[in-house]
């Protein structure tokens, strides 16, 4: 109960908001998203997906911290996001693996064999 | 009695208690299938491919059980000794009818795919089979505690095991080049879909008032008149999430090509667990917000159903792929479920309901045909099909039975369950009316595609399979699969049967989304 | 008698589970054993029918078994001089079909019979059904055995014609799925029972009673107008109807004329009109439009085809405009003429196509101009064609010039009508005009048939008819039965009327009480207005 | 002998009957094929000889009930005659009801016997003239199916029912004229002759729905009249007359009565709807003295007697419609015979013109004069029609006049009786042709002078054209090449049968010979009807216009001797004089091609219009809808490149994109 207090004090000195946090997260997510979309290589597909689910950590934290302090079920949310974007990006890896066994090629232009 | 006696003593030891106290017994489906899963997982482990085929055994005996218990419950509820609404695990899980029906349809959809996929497993992994329904109880598993899910993070958890797990069987064959670049086209897209479901989420949780639980949505909803900005994005991206996991257009582009690439078990499993299970969670998530801002949401999932119906229907038109070709007739079916959400009322989600029980039986019944074709003609090609009826009658006649009920034309449960879900959305509110025009044409169009599927296996001069199979004669006899001509008998006979002896499947869906059926369903019409 | 009723639905679905399982062998004594089986079983549908129609509760049997209780299901039969009318013509036409497939059909019989018998089946559903919904199931269910006959056994662009009469017709039954849900809605609305939702009485009731507000019921009679509209078929909605029947194989096209197009026409002489009077005759003078184009404009198309079967085929489409005509005329005269042009036009077309069948099936070319002197190759042929032309051109003593006449009568004396409004300008053409020119379709009709008899049948004898020889045993007691009846009933129509007077007398009554209302209510509105000496003074020019 | 009158009188319902019997039976019995045990060969059930047996007895009884029915006219006082009446119901629907039944008045006894008595002598001639023909049966059988709806005709007692049997005769004619199909001409003339008549059957039908709108809606007296009567039958004429009178405009009276008028136009081949009667000459001769002489042409005529109170309510618009249509078609006819070569050809225009004198004369009102001309002109016309079949059965069916030549010798019986009709039509010597013929003159010359001036005129060169085909086929010497046979007895004695009305009938019924005059019973009290009755035999024989009409025909007979029996002037000279008047006759005022021109140009051409825009506009639309859905299934699937770059893309354009129109739809 302590420690929240006096976060609360700090962040009201140096002005921080709630909308500041929510600014930064969803600047995060679009960055991943924008990431995803653009880029060649699929580790670094995979890596932005990850940063897109890390904003949103960041904005369950701070409407959790904004809305009920005390109660901490948005930072509990956070850690499960936490562990199944872990598990996703393992699993993402060992695909990603063996599409290189494969087609010795981790570019995404080389994977569109499945269309129309 | 003999249950009985297990949980008297059960309930003496300190775990027992425990169970008891949360009234985990509600829970017991999902306990047994977690059973048999670590059971598969140990059997994997072994070397010989023979205790590798047990896993199939296990897999099914777990299924089972797990029907058995669904079906105590609901006589439970049948024979009034419980009250409707069961919260289980600090209100994480709603063990109530919709979650019991609901699970129950899961179960029958899930036994059906454990039959179309034993010989299949055998004959391409022979050595991985444990590990196979491992992966594929664990995704059953997150199918089964999404229905029941209450709770933000409950869901969320449900919703990611069904995922993953249902990522990797994309791609379970490896060296299959389709099958992997499925499996990362699903990850990719799921993983973003699922980051925009969590911040929609996140959205919510700050509207109602920091707590993850769906409860607390109604009240914290009843004052707000009107959707505001942020309300209304967080709306949009959870459908965003939901349109994922059920391929509703416009997040529908994944679909084909997964249906495409990965093994057709798979496909069955996601055309239909993974939809009905996201349906259910949709219910309970966007029901709250029925009564906001004059049915805003409704004209939002309309929108979505609409757009769903119109790019099903007529990209299906020119696919020559039959896997394929059933994707985007999901993605069409996806749409008419999407307007029996959109409506919003008891009648038309039990309506929906009993739609989903029959797209069950429908498309697995489809997909069985599928895999039946693979195994006659070795192509997933509809010209392969060309003048079946010559070598296989009875086949071609189970497949046309299952595209007409998809098309829904009469006598079969599709027909039925059409009119159901329409005539519940127009007698909630005649303004309806449009949408139901347009859902009807496009189902009219959806005919060319089933019926030309048809044409080909009737009219059409017999391909060179069909006449390597001719040539084979009578002797070739059913070396096909026991288990996957089981499988399409029986939906054959659900298909047939659900629609004209469909009075106890509508009352079971009804109860279901009746008051007392659905916590959830207190503040709908 | 009532438990006949079901009978009579099942037995057809019945028999077409039982060929599947019989033999599929492609020699000459099983094929002639299929045949045979086939006719025996479309001879006790006929006995079955004609038991129902000749037993003394014909007009009132009545069958009723609840289905789906939960959404007001139940499958409910029953009759009524109509649906007893349409159901003998069915079965009647079922065993001619069956007939003259024996000499045209040669290729998987078995799949064949089991179509037709489905196909049959859900027909006599859709004229005896009594509850909504199965009406409209068993409406939806001859799609796809037609869709198969034709695109099986049809002719070169089958399947094309096949999936486009497939297509017209989902099309239409839309609209009319849509009417029945807003029906239904109206009769949740005024909660009335829920358990007998769909039943025709509790339907029908709610519908005639008014309840229902005006600009609803108008949009409900359009809704089941369009369906019928493309079933019967009415002018921009019949495009279907020549490639049908050009394509589809004899005993197929001489069933599609037969009865199919009466669905239409019964249709829309139930649900259209006489559930919805009011608004009916709010689109009296578009409807009376359409009638008009439907017999000239079709009738001068018929005129210049250089094809048999399409020139039969719009033929057909403008003698249904004569029952629309009919129907727009909204007395009892113009009701029974429907429902007897419906029976008149089956018996007519299906012997006329199944004429233009026997030639085809020896020359294998439906171009007029290839044929030639066939009179003097095959008389017998000849003289039913040339019976049968006379029939279609409406001669009387034969049986469409009962129809024509009491049409025309029933139109011209009709009040339903006295101006077309549109819009801005009100056009001062009433029924009477209306009637005077589509008048011109009996010279239109008189002109395509006997050209068409000229051409094949008089002249030298083309080559192509070198080797004619006339009609098989089978082609011969089809066409001489159709014969007889197009020729006993043309004699005493009484004999086929008395089976459908009261039942189009009573809905013609309702019609003419819509009219009477109408005109009151017009004198109230003009409140100044006093009526000289009790003779209503509307000259039939002038009008309001 | 009563009893057997009765008989015949009370059950007129048989006349028609026996006929149809006969056809039945002869149809049915030459369809049956039946194996002879010992031959084994197949022959018809119904030996060829039977036909003509059963078809002659049938019209035989017809006779003798016209018989009965003459004795019962001439019992009854002329002055008030009891018309007898009996209806069955053939169709009844809510308040209309058709009935069918018999009327026996002075009209239908004149026709009755017209009718029985001209058909027992042509079938008669008949079994001469086909005895060698194919369809020797199925012509008899074809007789006895027009004798039905000919005698229906005669007896109806309604306008519904008439216009039944008048669509029935019009069918009997076109199979008549259609018998040897298997001639593409004969093909075309029957059709031609069937809508040419289907024409005016629409009109006619028009004018029977205005009758029946006014006598079942406005009408409201009609019901309590006559419940037995049928609907609109013709007892009930004179009062629904005189009601619409009162009540409807002229202008409305006059149309419905040129509609009913229509379909006399087309059957009785007036002026614009005549081209197809020559045609019609494709069929056997006997029909054309039938059919196309005697008895169908003459059911116009009769269908105005019956109208005639209709019509009459309509003097100034309708009347002088009928008179001049009648004029216009005996001038016409007149002038275009003059020209023709072929002999049934000729015959068949002055039957045209003939006709057109009745029409006149019931135009000017002239009732009595008009159905007199119908009766003379029946026998005389199928008479001469009789001679041209047996001279061309004697030529081996030669029709060309100018082949023939000299066959009085050769032809004497013919010839004679050939002679004493083209007296009798040209209305010379006071044969039957001159009494009805003065008749129609005096009351044109009561009525319009310019009208009696054209029609003695006509009369003049009725006379010229008749006595020319006299001279071409039986004076001067024989032109053609075929041996030309001697005349067959069976065809011979209806000729000499047929010559003893055509002199005496006129005579016989002028009233001055003991007999009841014939104007005495079919006549009809009109306000306007011609004074003049001759007081006494002399005076009828010797006034002022019967001497005229016999001059001016006296000139006609010297001008056609003079160019074709003494060849005093060459025909070719006087053809270069009149060129327009012989072209103008020899293209038969190119009616044949202006026809052609409206059914090509007009009809077909808009119908092949119709065909197209059909096809291509209503049909390419539903394409049209097919090929758009196709097209936009090709663009959503370009959505799926396979990239998964543009695959999650979606993710976002769908987020935003919802979310903006949720804003703009839901807000805006």
């Amino acid at each position: 109960m302590m420690m929240s207090a006096e976060v609360a004090e700090v962040a009201a000195v140096a002005g921080l908001t709630v909308h500041h946090y929510l600014g930064v997260a969803t600047i995060l997510f679009g960055l991943g998203f924008a990431g995803v979309v653009s880029s060649r290589h699929l580790i670094r597909t995979l890596m932005c997906v990850e940063l897109m689910l890390n904003a949103v950590n960041l904005v369950f934290v701070a409407i959790n911290n904004h809305v009920n302090p005390s109660d901490l079920s948005g930072q509990v949310f956070a850690i499960f996001i936490l562990t199944i974007s872990a598990a996703e990006a393992a699993v993402g890896l060992a695909i990603v693996l063996a599409l290189f066994k494969n087609t010795a090629s981790v570019d995404v232009e080389d994977f569109s064999r499945l269309k129309w | 009695m003999m249950l009985e006696a297990i949980s008297d003593t059960l309930i003496q030891t300190s775990f027992g208690q425990f169970i008891y106290n949360q009234n985990l017994a509600f829970l017991a489906p999902e306990l047994v299938i977690s059973l048999t899963l670590l059971m598969t997982f140990a059997l994997s482990l072994a070397k010989t491919q023979v205790d590798q085929a047990k896993s199939w055994g296990i897999a099914l005996l777990g299924s089972v059980v797990a029907l058995v218990s669904i079906v105590m419950h609901y006589q439970l509820f049948y024979t009034g000794q419980v009250s409707a609404s069961q919260s289980v695990m600090f209100g994480m899980f709603e063990a109530d009818l919709l979650s019991v029906v609901s699970r129950f349809i899961l179960t029958l959809g899930f036994i059906l795919i454990l039959h179309l996929s034993k010989r299949f497993v055998e004959t391409r992994l022979p050595s991985q089979t444990g590990e196979f329904y491992t992966l594929l109880l664990t995704a059953f598993l997150g199918a089964l505690l999404l229905c029941g899910a209450n709770d933000m993070i409950m869901a969320f958890v449900a919703l990611e095991t069904l995922g993953i797990s249902s990522y990797i069987l994309t791609g379970y064959l490896r060296n299959n080049l389709k099958s992997t670049e499925a499996s990362l086209k699903y990850l990719v897209y799921g993983g973003c879909s699922s980051a925009v479901l969590l911040f929609g989420l996140a959205l919510i949780y700050g509207l109602a008032g920091g707590s993850t639980s769906f409860a607390v949505l109604p009240q914290a909803l009843s004052q707000a008149s009107d959707l505001g900005a942020w309300a209304s994005l967080a709306i949009v991206m959870i459908l965003a999430g939901i349109g994922f996991k059920v391929s509703a257009a416009p997040f529908h582009t994944w679909t084909p090509d997964v249906y495409e690439g990965s093994p057709t078990p798979i496909t069955a499993f996601l055309s239909v667990i993974s939809k009905l299970a996201a349906f259910v969670f949709a219910i309970r998530l966007l029901t709250p917000f029925a009564g906001v801002g004059n049915e805003n949401v409704a004209l939002l999932i309309g929108l979505l159903a609409v757009l769903s119906m119109i790019v099903g229907n007529v990209a299906a038109l020119k696919q020559t792929n039959i896997k394929r070709l059933l994707g985007y007739s999901t993605i069409a079916h996806a749409g008419y479920m999407l307007v029996g959400l959109a409506a919003l009322t008891q009648n038309s989600l039990g309506a929906l309901l009993f739609y989903l029980a029959t797209y069950v039986f429908m498309n697995t019944g489809a997909f069985a045909s599928a895999m039946i074709g693979d195994e006659l003609l070795a192509s997933e090609e509809i010209s392969a099909y060309s003048g079946l009826i010559k070598a296989k009658p009875w086949f071609v006649f189970a497949f046309s039975i299952f595209l007409l009920g998809l098309a829904g034309i009469p006598i079969s449960a599709g027909f039925f369950a059409k009119f159901f879900l329409f005539q519940s959305v127009v007698l909630s509110d005649l303004g309806n009316l449009g949408v139901i025009i347009i859902a009807l044409l496009a189902s009219t169009v959806s005919l060319y595609y089933y019926l030309n599927i048809i044409k080909v296996m009737v009219i059409g001069e017999p391909s060179e399979q069909v006449q390597r199979l001719i040539g084979e004669g009578k002797d070739s006899a059913w070396n096909l699969s026991k288990t996957l001509t089981l499988a399409t008998v029986i939906c054959l006979i659900f298909t047939l049967g659900l629609g004209i002896f469909g009075q106890s499947g509508l009352l079971i869906s009804e109860s279901a989304m009746s008051d007392h059926g659905a916590t959830v369903t207190q503040n709908l019409r | 008698m009532n438990n006949l009723l079901p009978l009579i639905v099942g037995f057809p679905f019945l028999v077409a589970g039982v060929f599947p399982f019989l033999s599929k062998a492609e020699d000459a004594s099983t094929q002639k054993g299929l045949h045979r089986i086939a006719l025996g079983a479309s001879v006790v549908l006929l006995l079955l029918t004609g038991l129902l129609a000749l037993s003394p509760e014909a007009q009132t049997a009545t069958f009723n078994l609840s289905w789906l209780p939960a959404l007001g299901i139940n499958f409910s039969l029953g009759t009524d001089g109509i649906s007893t009318t349409l159901a003998v013509l069915t079965s009647l036409l079922m065993v001619l079909a069956t007939g003259a497939s024996i000499s045209t059909i040669e290729k998987r019989l078995p799949l064949y019979y089991s179509l037709l018998f489905v196909l049959i089946g859900s027909v006599l559903g859709v004229f005896l059904s009594r509850d909504l919904f199965l009406f409209f199931l068993f409406f939806e269910l001859e799609l796809i055995p037609m869709y198969l006959l034709i695109s099986t056994w049809g002719g070169p662009r089958r399947e094309y014609a096949a999936m486009k009469f497939v297509l017209y017709t989902l099309f239409g039954s839309v609209f009319l799925l849509a009417s029945i849900i807003g029906l239904a809605y109206f009769s949740q609305s005024y909660h009335l029972p829920t358990e007998t939702l769909f039943s025709f009485t509790q339907l029908g009731a709610l519908a005639q009673s008014g309840y229902i507000p005006p600009v609803f019921q108008l949009l409900l009679f359009v809704g089941f107008f369009i369906a019928f509209a493309v079933k019967l078929p009415i002018v921009p909605l019949h495009t279907w109807l020549p490639d049908a029947h050009v394509e589809a194989p004899t005993p197929i096209s001489m069933l599609l004329a037969g009865i199919l197009l009466k669905m239409g026409a019964y249709g829309l002489l139930r649900f259209g009109f006489d559930w919805f009077p009011v608004a009916a005759q709010a689109l009296a003078p578009y409807i009376g439009v359409l009638a008009f184009i439907n017999i000239v404009y079709t009738g001068s198309i018929a005129l210049v085809q250089t094809d048999m079967k399409k020139l039969i085929a719009y033929s057909s489409v403008s003698h249904m405009g004569f029952i629309l005509l009919a129907l727009v005329a909204m007395n009892q005269v113009g009701t029974m003429a429907a429902v007897f042009i419906m029976v008149s036009h089956g018996l007519v077309s299906a012997a006329l196509f199944l004429g233009v069948g026997t030639l085809y099936r020896q020359t294998h070319s439906r171009e007029i101009a290839l044929h030639g002197g066939v009179a003097q190759k095959a008389p017998f042929i000849f003289y039913t064609f040339l019976l049968m032309s006379l029939a279609s051109l409406g001669l009387p003593l034969l049986i469409s010039f009962a129809g024509e006449t009491l049409a025309l009568y029933g139109a011209f004396i009709s009040e339903s009508f006295r101006a077309i409004p549109l819009g801005f300008v009100t056009l001062p053409i009433n029924i009477q005009w209306i009637t005077g020119l589509s008048a011109l379709g009996i010279v239109l009709g008189a002109a395509y048939s006997l050209w068409l008899v000229k051409r094949i049948f008089f002249g030298a004898v083309s080559d192509a008819c070198q080797k004619l020889e006339d009609a098989k045993l089978n082609e011969v007691w089809v066409l001489g039965t159709l014969a007889v009846l197009v020729i006993v009933l043309g004699f005493k129509p009484q004999l086929l009327t008395s089976q459908f007077e009261s039942s189009t007398q009573a809905i013609g009554k309702r019609f003419e009480q819509v009219l009477v209302q109408r005109d009151q209510a017009l004198l109230q509105q003009l409140q100044g207005y006093s009526p000289q000496n009790g003779v209503s003074q509307n000259l039939p020019m002038g009008g309001q | 002998m009563n009893w057997f009158s009765d008989f015949f009188l009370n059950n007129l319902w048989l006349v028609p009957l026996y006929p149809l019997l006969a056809f039945l039976s002869i149809s049915i019995g030459r369809a049956t094929q039946v194996t002879c045990p010992k031959t084994g060969e197949k022959t018809a059930l119904l030996p060829q000889i039977f036909a003509p047996i059963l078809t002659m007895t049938a019209t035989g009884l017809g006779l003798l009930h016209a018989i009965s029915a003459i004795q019962w006219l001439f019992a009854q006082p002329h002055e008030a005659v009891q018309a007898v009446e009996r209806n069955w119901t053939w169709l009844s629907a809510g308040n209309l009801e058709l009935k069918i039944g018999t009327l026996l008045d002075a009209n239908s006894v004149l026709m009755l016997t017209v009718v029985t008595f001209v058909s027992l002598l042509i079938q008669y001639y008949t079994h001469g003239y086909m005895r060698h023909d194919k369809g020797y049966a199925k012509f008899f059988g074809y007789l006895a199916l027009f004798n039905f709806s000919m005698l229906g005709l005669v007896l109806a007692t309604n306008l519904p029912q008439m216009y039944m049997f008048w669509e029935l005769v019009g069918v009997s004619s076109y199979l008549l004229i259609g018998f040897w199909f298997h001639k593409p001409a004969a093909a075309a003339a029957s059709l031609k002759a069937f809508l040419v008549n289907r024409v005016g059957d629409f009109g006619f039908l028009i004018g029977i729905l205005f009758l029946l709108f006014f006598s079942l809606n406005w009408w409201q007296g009609y019901v309590g009249l006559h419940p037995e009567q049928a609907l609109l039958s013709f007892q009930g004429f004179e009062s629904l007359a005189g009601f619409m009178s009162q009540t409807l405009p002229p202008w409305l009276l006059g149309t419905i009565a040129i509609l009913i008028f229509a379909g006399p136009m087309a059957k009785s081949a007036q002026f614009p709807l005549h081209t197809w009667l020559p045609d019609a000459m494709e069929g056997p001769t006997p029909i054309s003295a039938l059919i196309h002489a005697a008895t169908m042409v003459a059911a116009g005529v009769y269908l105005i007697a019956r109208v005639f109170p209709i019509i009459s309510i309509s003097p100034d618009m309708a009347m002088p419609f009928i008179t001049w249509t009648g004029v216009i078609t005996a001038v016409v006819g007149a002038i275009i015979a003059v020209s023709q070569t072929d002999i049934k050809k000729a015959l068949a225009y002055s039957t045209m013109s003939q006709l057109g004198f009745m029409v006149a004369a019931m135009g000017l009102g002239a009732y009595t004069a008009g159905l007199f001309h119908l009766f003379t002109h029946a026998f005389f016309k199928a008479m001469l029609f009789l001679c041209s079949g047996s001279v061309i059965h004697a030529c081996e069916d030669e029709q060309d006049m100018r082949q023939m030549g000299g066959l009085f010798k050769k032809l004497p019986i013919t010839g004679l009786t050939y002679l004493i009709g083209t007296i009798a039509i040209s209305g010379l010597f006071w044969t039957s042709g001159f009494w009805s013929k003065d008749e129609i003159l005096a009351a044109a010359l009561h009525e319009n002078t310019a009208v009696y001036a054209i029609l003695t005129a006509t009369a003049g060169l009725t006379a010229f054209y008749m006595f020319r085909t006299f001279f071409m086929t039986f004076m001067g010497d024989y032109r053609g090449k075929a041996h030309v046979h001697h005349e067959d007895k069976v065809m011979t004695l209806p000729l000499q049968i047929l010559a003893v009305p055509s002199i005496f009938i006129g005579l016989v019924l002028s009233g001055f010979v003991g007999l009841p005059a014939f104007g005495d019973y079919i006549t009809y009290s009109l306000q306007n009807a011609p004074e003049h009755h001759p007081h006494s035999l002399l005076d009828a024989m010797f006034n002022q216009v019967g001497n005229i009409s016999q001059l001016v025909a006296l000139v006609g007979v010297a001008l056609s001797s003079a160019f074709y029996y003494f060849k005093v002037f060459k025909t070719d000279g006087v053809k270069k004089v009149l060129a327009p008047l012989y072209n103008l006759s020899q293209n038969k005022f190119y009616m044949d091609d202006i026809y052609d021109g409206i059914v090509e140009g007009g009809v077909l051409l808009q119908s092949q219009l119709n065909a197209g825009f059909d096809k291509y506009v209503i049909d390419g639309l539903v394409n049209l809808v097919g090929t758009v859905t196709l097209l936009l299934g090709k663009l959503v699937t370009r959505l799926n490149s396979g990239r998964l770059q543009t695959y999650v893309a979606t993710i976002g354009f769908g987020v935003v994109g919802v979310w903006l129109l949720y804003q703009w739809m839901f807000k805006g």
